[in-house]
């Protein structure tokens, strides 16, 4: 089976110190790698430079059989939508001077050439399908709290019908029983549309329910691992 | 309910709550709607004023100079026995007329240039930021005294003065608007979705970046007032012929023991737009943040 | 002997529309040299239980109830009074523990000034300082003194705040949130700390969490809170071990180790309760009555559910 | 720390080579050839036109014949050589008046500074802790009132009522102590303002602040909690607005020091440009600028001995 995506020596420097260096893995369809490092480890870094959202000092990433970097704007902003990114702090990754259901129709109404309040229409099934209510919609993201913001951006998301996720700790900020529910509901529509995932934590008892292999940054260099031998790599950092 | 219907619907739901915040926020402040109606009237009269002045404002008359008020002259009469109401009244549109324009072309400017420069960045974006730094380097009258040197007076003249005095402090807030906000994660977010750079720029940098720079324009309004009328008073800029508030200060400095009004109407002008525009900022700081309390004062 | 008794606390926040009733009702103790531990979610009122012992609320809210340290009503006294007790027999750790220290202020001095405070004379502040930081498990002592915040990580802050609220060795330690926003190795550490604490015995200390697995390790008694008020309180062992209350069990089942299986719904707003139970809307099995059910006393602890 | 010191002093010497250029430029683009106007000046007045002769004559005598070019460098090596050229208006060499009008404008620049940075501290600090107090409301309605009241018209009005009406101060010269209050205050008013309202904003701010609460947690006495940590860090920003009010006073100086016949060389540039004294008219203006700039300079080396945060990149 061909990868979905494969990254190849993967090295970023930042002023005279190295953020990673020489990572390579690759993720398959429908998959879920985790990205897992202490804070600092360079794995949020990481996860932007998948997706080509931030420039890699060196090596390559194929995606879906294309080297990104070597595409031309225009090519690449076609295959964006299929790679899509969940950020860390959901107060800041919708547009706060936006109603939601604009933030959430906006690129599929960009791309499809159609009217937002059309596009939102259509999109009443996924809004279901995340828990939420079409007239929550009408808030300002400030105006609602981080697990239902998440849940908006799952419905931004997907939208676009994504084949690769960036998760980049999507639930560290939220609390354990909104934590819990965001995760399954993440996993469930991964599932569904079998999409991969590359999601990023710190939380290796998450990761460990999340994900089907696991690379670890840290101290500069970068180790993928499969579940068993991550749970034991990571016993003696619990209690 | 047909598709169509529901369409209909949610289109009609959208626009309604796109329409409600502002006006929402600014229902919520008494005492910003009467900053706000007190503008439309200042306006009104800057438009209308050799119409409604009820005098002639150059009409001389000298048995009749340096009077105190009265029924027929209601802030008393200058040097040369002018109506000093009318005077002030036709200083409005000059004052409004010139900070008006340059306000517009600053903000144009600035705002385009600022962000350019904050979002494109590399050499380019470099070479604009000292150029900024260059314009910032001279306290503005000073720089606007060079120009007045050599373009001499005249309406024109003045705003094309001040246009370039003050295009620089726009652009350097434009900027550094928009060097804050393009890393933030929501633009990451509509890149990752394929927007293209111009789309970004304009549906999402801009909205967020430009309202303290709406801001500084209003308040930068009566700011620009206050250079025109200290630019007159010292004789520099438009010529004495055009009624304006610094010169008529200037003018009535010689009789100020006799006639302290020809002093201290005009200041009293200047001084009313001035604190008109700058709570008027504030007000339009307030009511266009979603994250500004309803609660906050003015 | 209980060291602090809280009975029957209220706050309320006055908002545009209405009010916001951030605690109801919260009535709990803690006996001399107990770790008692809250838990609870964002909204859920735990920080402001700390804030209102500490008197560190905004003027604006509205406090009701009793809260006694050692016998004496503390609630009502006066600030001026107040202030003897706090930061010597009542110490707090804040959340947040690189924005609790002054960015323009060296380490060392901050520390001082908490000795000052307690009356250590100014020679001997200096060596004062080295051996609270070398107790701290510092590696070097000096350095961190001359340090800023901003250079240390955000566990080495963390220690240096907690440091700072045990050097009036205080009869009762507030702790809110310890181990917020800190990463995996960073929690570690912070969590042995107050283990050693735990096995030395001495401190009362009252800590105000949303980690439940710190909650576990570290707790004598503990309290679980939910839309401002106590859902359960009893001993730690059996509240983690044997939870009765709906509440208690969807959190403890939704937590990653245990397979994570989430309750439905969210917290209600604190704005806008539900009439009745609170956790009506999200409980497995709930009940048909109207009543909003009472705290009482099912096998050792206390438990506010009809059902149990 | 040197590297950033370096790089500092780089970018100021680069905005003062382009500011000078730009000085440079829009005073010589001035209608009318200079020679012609120094000419009617110098010899025949200005009502009257002057021989073409004498226009020769003057040119060669104040090296106006030579390319624009070769005057921008001879004008540039003299700023810091000191031979500035030679005031035609007050027929002194640029560099002796400058040296005679700078310690009046120094001397009433740094007294409104310092009455407008302890004033506006004070309020301001008073302000934040009396928050939505009476106290509190007056401070900004005053703030927001005298911001919008032009500096010179200040400055009439207080002439008019404190040595007209009143005549407990002197209307105009230039003196100590007596004679700069009326003028110090004219000038700071502005500054004082934004200090005021900086200071008020960014003390709110700080005192909300975990640092704050962790300080008064501590058990120190509230006293000590605001004046060793809250105004300390509340002042930074302030720091910043200095700088830049600076400015505002140089700027403002030329209007006050006009009115007060105050001897600076805000009131020098005034005649100078009434006269078209186009040496004099471009040396003040540099001079100006180089003040301006070396005071934000200083703060901002200020700044990052106040502030540790700050990493030298």
């Amino acid at each position: 089976m061909q990868p979905l995506l494969s990254a190849e020596r993967l090295h970023k420097t930042y002023g005279h110190g190295n953020i990673f260096s020489d990572v390579s893995f690759t993720v398959n369809p429908g998959e879920t790698v985790g990205l897992f490092g202490m804070s600092g480890s360079g794995k949020s870094t990481l996860g932007r430079c998948l997706i080509g959202l931030e420039r890699l000092s060196g090596g390559r990433v194929v995606f879906a059989g294309e080297d990104i970097a070597r595409l031309s704007a225009s090519r690449f902003r076609k295959l964006r939508p299929a790679m899509q990114m969940i950020f860390q702090q959901p107060a800041i990754s919708m547009d706060p001077r936006m109603h939601l259901f604009d933030s959430v129709s906006e690129p599929l109404a960009f791309h499809e050439k159609r009217g937002r309040p059309e596009v939102f229409a259509s999109l009443f099934p996924l809004i279901a399908a995340v828990g939420l209510r079409p007239d929550q919609f009408s808030c300002y993201p400030n105006q609602l709290s981080g697990g239902e913001i998440q849940r908006a951006m799952m419905v931004k998301i997907y939208s676009l019908s994504p084949k690769l996720i960036v998760a980049d700790e999507p639930t560290s900020m939220l609390d354990m029983s909104v934590q819990a529910q965001i995760l399954l509901l993440m996993k469930e529509l991964q599932k569904k549309n079998n999409t991969a995932c590359i999601f990023i934590s710190h939380d290796s008892q998450i990761m460990l329910t999340m994900c089907d292999r696991i690379g670890v940054l840290g101290d500069g260099d970068f180790r993928m691992m499969e579940l068993d031998e991550f749970a034991g790599y990571t016993t003696e950092l619990r209690l | 309910m047909s598709e169509a219907a529901v369409r209909h619907r949610v289109r009609v739901w959208c626009a309604s709550v796109r329409g409600t915040d502002w006006y929402y926020r600014l229902k919520q402040r008494p005492s910003l709607q009467v900053v706000f109606v007190l503008l439309a009237i200042i306006l009104t009269a800057a438009v209308f004023s050799p119409i409604a002045a009820p005098q002639d404002p150059a009409a001389t008359c000298l048995y009749e100079k340096n009077q105190w008020m009265s029924t027929e002259h209601w802030f008393g009469t200058d040097y040369l026995g002018r109506d000093l109401f009318s005077r002030v009244l036709c200083g409005l549109q000059t004052s409004m007329v010139v900070a008006v324009t340059t306000i517009a072309i600053t903000f144009v400017a600035g705002a385009a240039v600022g962000s350019y420069a904050g979002y494109n960045g590399g050499w380019a974006g470099t070479c604009i930021a000292r150029i900024i730094d260059v314009f910032l380097a001279f306290p503005s009258i000073i720089l606007a005294l060079a120009l007045v040197t050599l373009l001499g007076s005249g309406v024109l003249n003045m705003i094309l003065v001040l246009s370039v005095v003050q295009w620089a402090s726009f652009a350097r807030l434009m900027r550094g608007q928009v060097l804050a906000e393009k890393n933030a994660e929501y633009v990451l977010s509509a890149q990752a979705a394929g927007l293209p750079n111009w789309w970004i720029l304009v549906k999402h940098l801009l909205p967020n970046c430009i309202m303290p720079v709406v801001v500084l324009a209003t308040m930068d309004l009566g700011h620009t007032i206050l250079t025109i009328s200290t630019l007159s008073f010292l004789g520099l800029g438009l010529p004495p012929s055009i009624p304006e508030w610094g010169f008529m200060i200037h003018a009535g400095l010689g009789d100020m023991r006799t006639a302290p009004l020809n002093v201290i109407v005009p200041g009293l002008a200047i001084t009313f737009v001035t604190l008109l525009f700058n709570l008027a900022g504030e007000g339009i700081r307030d009511i266009t943040d979603p994250h500004m309390d309803v609660e906050g004062s003015l | 002997m209980n060291i602090l008794e809280v009975e029957h606390l209220h706050v309320t926040f006055p908002a545009r529309r209405g009010s916001i009733r951030a605690s109801q009702d919260v009535s709990f103790s803690v006996k001399e040299g107990e770790i008692c531990v809250l838990v609870g979610e964002t909204g859920s009122g735990k920080s402001v239980i700390g804030q209102a012992i500490l008197h560190l609320l905004p003027q604006s809210a509205m406090v009701s109830g009793s809260i006694r340290y050692a016998g004496e009503e503390i609630l009502s006294l006066p600030e001026s009074a107040f202030s003897r007790l706090r930061g010597h027999a009542i110490s707090f750790i804040p959340q947040d523990p690189i924005g609790s220290l002054d960015p323009l202020m060296r380490c060392g001095r901050q520390v001082a000034e908490a000795l000052e405070t307690r009356g250590v004379p100014k020679e001997m502040r200096p060596s004062r300082v080295t051996s609270l930081l070398s107790a701290l498990s510092f590696p070097d002592p000096d350095l961190v003194a001359v340090s800023y915040p901003h250079e240390l990580s955000g566990g080495m802050c963390q220690r240096l705040t907690t440091g700072i609220a045990l050097a009036s060795s205080p009869h009762l330690l507030v702790a809110d949130e310890p181990t917020k926003g800190l990463d995996y190795v960073s929690r570690k550490r912070t969590i042995e700390m107050f283990l050693d604490l735990k096995v030395k015995g001495t401190d009362s200390i009252l800590m105000i969490t949303h980690d439940l697995e710190l909650a576990d390790l570290i707790g004598d008694t503990a309290g679980v809170l939910y839309s401002g008020e106590l859902v359960e309180f009893g001993p730690a062992a059996e509240v983690f071990g044997h939870p009765l209350h709906p509440y208690t069990k969807g959190l403890i089942a939704a937590l990653p180790k245990n397979g994570m299986r989430p309750m439905r719904g969210v917290c209600p707003g604190l704005a806008a309760l539900p009439k009745g139970c609170y956790f009506q809307d999200r409980c497995p099995a709930p009940c048909t009555t109207d009543l909003h059910p009472p705290m009482h006393d099912v096998c050792g602890r206390q438990v506010r559910c009809s059902r149990c | 720390m040197h590297y950033y010191l370096i790089k500092r002093i780089a970018h100021l010497i680069l905005t003062l080579l382009i500011a000078s250029v730009f000085t440079f430029i829009v005073v010589n683009a001035a209608p009318g050839e200079p020679a012609e106007v120094l000419a009617r000046h110098l010899y025949t007045g200005l009502e009257e036109a002057a021989p073409p002769e004498l226009i020769a004559k003057v040119a060669d005598r104040y090296d106006l014949s030579k390319p624009l070019l070769v005057q921008y460098s001879d004008w540039v090596g003299g700023l810091f050589t000191g031979n500035m050229g030679y005031s035609i208006l007050f027929k002194k060499p640029v560099s002796w008046l400058l040296m005679l009008h700078l310690p009046p404008t120094i001397l009433l620049t740094t007294v409104s500074m310092v009455f407008a940075t302890i004033a506006g501290i004070i309020f301001g600090v008073y302000s934040a802790l009396h928050q939505n107090k009476i106290s509190d409301h007056l401070i900004r309605a005053a703030t927001i009132f005298f911001a919008s009241m032009p500096g010179f018209w200040v400055a009439v009005m207080l002439i008019l009522v404190f040595s007209l009406w009143l005549g407990i101060m002197p209307v105009a010269g230039y003196g100590w102590p007596l004679f700069i209050i009326l003028p110090a205050t004219a000038l700071g008013l502005h500054a004082m303002v934004s200090i005021v309202r900086i200071m008020r904003t960014s003390m709110l701010e700080t005192m909300e602040k975990p640092f704050v609460m962790f300080a008064k947690v501590k058990g120190l006495p509230m006293k000590k909690v605001i004046f060793s940590h809250a105004c300390k860090n509340a002042f930074l920003p302030v720091l910043t607005v200095i700088g830049m009010s600076f400015g505002a006073l140089l700027a403002g100086s030329v209007v006050i020091e006009t009115i007060f016949s105050w001897p600076g060389i805000g009131e020098m540039l005034m005649k100078a440009i009434s006269a078209r004294d186009l040496v004099l008219i471009e040396s003040t203006i540099m001079v100006i600028v180089f003040l301006f700039l070396i005071v934000n300079f200083v703060i901002d080396l200020l700044y990052h001995i106040v502030d540790p945060r700050i990493i030298y990149e």
